[in-house]
């Protein structure tokens, strides 16, 4: 078995997830490459679920009864938890939502409902770029196409990376917001954070990062990145499904006006009026999604027990070990970044002339889980002249023998369809 | 799912290429990007010819090659028959096993069977054939309501 | 031990259910009465959970690997059970949302942005009643502030019903939406659909029904209601937290503009414009609460299997045996229907001069968990002129035993602040 | 929870109703309708009368009381370590058993000790506290800004 410097003990680690060890077609074990999509669960965090529902579930806040308080703590916890791993400056800046699409779209609707000086209007503009996830381009087409305000985008080099060549031009004194991604989904490039976030408090402009391909490979401190919201998803970095963070600065949240409304988000109702909560409260309409907090925060828990500079360290050989072998199959073309430096774990590629779909199947009969398509971020396939791509990513519990298994796998798909 | 016959086609496509016609479409499956853009020619209630161009996997390339093959030279209602055949095969999530009378109407297009089973397939199979049945509509300028109708 | 006629297996039941045998303050077992705030959940629903997260987890839609095709088999079946337990003409009108007030707001935006002639703006008129929980009335007054339309609702009646003696001057032509309860988390009250619906019908307003209280305790039919919207929320009919259903009448799905955008809720995206996938995907931006999708749809065949008619005739027996218990108690005021007929099984009350605080904290004591507050419907609580209520509200798993403790909690509750 | 101290200071509050003042202020617990009107006299630097009136649980009820009982009479220096105490006290979540040195400045307030374990009853304690503190600021003329840095 090959050994890089730096993995993780994934024998170790590859027993606390109970998916692993499906089989598939019969006699395949599972390959899974797709945790770019969503990442497998450990046991720890399915425990922490469990042991919620059974034991301590009920609505929170307000209620006075054990089980509700002890809820209550569960909930708050798992704030208190988020907020320590990313280094957030207070609890009260980290609210729950469904996933990081809600987040991404929670700052668009504050920023088109709020006062001067952050109001989005049609006389300013928002930044993105091409290869923001569709969760980070439709809710700023929205806001654009509902305030009026213009939508202006980086675009990218031929070798995946933002083109900020005219980052002057791009972010003006016009600029409110920009909203960029720090780990692309499907390029797997890292941004440079600093310059765009620099520029952007030149002009005074709000940033916005989508971390949801950072939070789960890498440490995350919302003060280091200077920026004024991170948006991030559970169900990518070991935990449950439906739950989301947007972790966004105190005075921001203050000032912003609410956007769903609700029970929990309130101070007082009359039928006249209302007042909110303060945040993050006020972000968070309705019961909120308490066991999926709850496993968040477990999930928070298990990386940080092995240590998120660990887990870099560890894909991070993974990858480079990837791209070596990957680059090795004819006529295989990779779709970003072609080296291991400033690039995350997912790996993009196209075969020859053989559509993705019948790379991801024939992979799919040797138990190779990849995902195909455009990724949503179509885009980027658009300026890559690509119909879809091929991805392959890694996490904590990857190996180099999986890396071995896909390239295997990828030459008899081109035995198949040459 | 890729049976040898898909895989012949796919390989060695029937009647690829765009031909003079009465009508053309351009249909696209937006998840996977799949594209054929689709011309039907008719001599009065005959399938004359079905030329088609287009970008995808080997299930969307092999159905359209099928289809070619099958549907030129029938009367419309044949022709229609087997679409409707093909469509319910299609749509039956593999719980359909194609019998001798299905195998007369659809000849090689039951090798398809197997693909019904792969949810996210099933468009890439379908797409010439949703295709062929929007441009006839065109080409014999029958209402899109009267086609929806149908 | 009391046995009424129409009562379910309790002791069959309960074993489902495993927090029922939880022990608090030392000895005291459980007497979970605040269903009415969120349900218990079975084992039954809890495996799904589990299976789901051990066997089938991955990203849904578009992925051709073996596990993605059953996660996106599992979700649509979801979808399915939840369209077949609700009796929806089409699975497509189900819309899973994170809970019933992103249903109910998500009613309310689409209803912001629409076109004519549904759109709502300060010609219109919006509608809802005095007695709605706090879901139900911040979203209709943001969208009221954000459009100019002038918010009017239906007051109460002083034993707790809606006063409809005005239904001509509330509901006019200039009506565009009404969005009501069908059942009251606090009063308990079930509302006359029927009334409501036929004069909505006559002046050409549409109709959103919050079901939240509803669907959890009676066969929900939405055709039978004839509504354009119905909402309700996972996690009090014995489902997982972090999921809700918006129903919508297909035609209205078509028309109406989306709420959240980004990723599975697209056509297709380029950088400068977006077309939008068919509802119900057009509903459901980003990844969606899968797992807790599954739950739910565990949840229904649960409460499918004993049979909605038979909980409904179940908590009917319960509810009117603790009203004429409650009613034994010397100061005790039923806030709400003073009596079992069309009311659910939600009992709010006060006693005597005793803070609702107190009397929840004093029945912990003894194991009973009701909730104390103004249940997120203070317009409520003004209206009756108390600042809070004690509720105890019941449901499949409740028995008669636990109604006599909760009456001998409250005995001890008047001796010990008498 | 319940000490026998809360419940005499509920059944019996020491001071309650409202008298002559320097400042007024109404404070309201919005979550479960807790609502106390509270004034302050000062004589000089010294605490010449707390009165009050409002409804809520006998947790605020009680504990108004005993701020009555506690800080009239008392100079600002020392009352305001009192509320300090109090406050450290009640936001200690249970983790503080009141040696003799606390009991010595909150006396009966101790009793609240129990309280500090029930997160939704903190803010009930609390009430008619941060209702002085309020009025105290407002009746000496201090800015909100100076005391919020206090
Ligand atoms: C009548 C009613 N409507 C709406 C809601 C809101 O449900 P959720 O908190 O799950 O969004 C509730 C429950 O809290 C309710 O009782
Ligand atoms: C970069 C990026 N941003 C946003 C998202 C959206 O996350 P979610 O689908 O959980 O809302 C994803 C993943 O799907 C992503 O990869």
């Amino acid at each position: 078995m090959t050994n890089l410097p730096g993995l993780l003990d994934t024998d170790a680690i590859r027993k606390d997830f109970p998916l692993l060890d499906r089989i598939v077609h019969g006699d395949k074990k599972i390959v899974y490459l797709d945790s770019a999509a969503t990442s497998q669960k450990p046991r720890q965090v399915l425990d922490a679920l469990n042991e919620y529902y059974e034991l301590h579930n009920a609505n929170v806040h307000r209620g006075v009864y054990t089980v509700a308080e002890e809820a209550t703590a569960l909930y708050e916890g798992a704030r208190d938890k988020v907020a320590a791993f990313i280094n957030a400056p207070s609890r009260d800046e980290v609210i729950f939502t469904k996933n990081a699409s809600e987040s991404l779209n929670l700052v668009a609707n504050m920023l088109g409902w709020a006062d001067e000086p952050y109001r989005v209007d049609r006389e300013t503009e928002i930044v993105i770029t091409e290869m923001e996830h569709h969760s980070n381009i439709v809710p700023w087409q929205l806001l654009s196409q509902r305030t009026g305000a213009k939508l202006k985008w980086f675009g990218l080099t031929d070798d995946g990376r933002l083109d900020l060549s005219n980052i002057e031009e791009i972010i003006t004194e016009k600029t409110k917001i920009v909203s960029f991604t720090l780990v692309s989904n499907l390029l797997g490039t890292i941004n440079p954070v600093e310059t765009i976030v620099r520029r952007a408090q030149q002009v005074g402009a709000l940033v916005c990062i989508d971390a949801s391909q950072a939070a789960p490979h890498m440490v995350l401190d919302v003060q280091a990145l200077q920026a004024d919201f991170v948006a991030f998803t559970g169900h990518k970095m070991v935990g449950p499904t439906g739950i989301g963070v947007l972790w966004g600065r105190q005075e921001l949240l203050e000032d912003l006006p609410p956007f769903l409304g609700g029970g929990e988000m309130i101070e007082t109702v009359s039928m006249h009026s209302s007042t909110y909560a303060p945040a993050p409260h006020k972000f968070e309409a309705g019961t909120p999604p308490i066991a999926q907090a709850v496993g968040l925060g477990a999930a928070v828990d298990y990386l940080s027990a092995i240590g998120m500079e660990n887990i870099a360290r560890h894909e991070h050989a993974i990858t480079e070990y990837a791209v070596k072998r990957l680059l090795e199959v004819p006529d295989l073309r990779i779709i970003g970044p072609a080296t291991a430096e400033d690039r995350g774990a997912a790996l993009s590629f196209t075969l020859g002339d053989i559509h993705p779909h019948d790379v991801g199947q024939v992979l799919d009969e040797e138990g190779i889980a990849v995902r195909v398509g455009h990724h949503c971020a179509r885009p980027v396939c658009l300026r890559y002249g690509i119909p879809a791509t091929t991805r392959a990513s890694f996490y904590l519990y990857s190996t180099p023998g999986e890396v071995d298994a896909l390239v295997d796998g990828l030459e008899h798909v081109r035995n198949f369809f040459g | 799912m890729y049976q040898e016959v898909i895989l012949d086609h796919y390989k060695h496509p029937h009647g690829r290429g765009l031909r003079d016609g009465d009508a053309e479409v351009h249909h696209v499956n937006p998840t996977c990007g799949d594209e054929i853009t689709l011309r039907v020619k008719y001599d009065g209630e005959r399938v004359e010819d079905v030329s088609y161009e287009g970008q995808g996997c080997s299930i969307s390339q092999a159905s359209a090659s099928v289809l070619n093959d099958l549907l030129v030279g029938k009367d419309l209602e044949t022709a229609r028959r087997i679409q409707e055949t093909f469509l319910e095969l299609m749509q039956s999530k593999g719980t359909i096993e194609p019998d001798d009378a299905m195998e007369e109407v659809l000849e090689d297009a039951v090798a398809f069977a197997g693909v019904s089973k792969f949810p996210a397939r099933v468009k890439c199979a379908l797409l010439s054939w949703m295709a062929w049945k929007d441009a006839t509509a065109q080409a014999l300028g029958e209402s899109e309501k009267k086609e929806k109708s149908a």
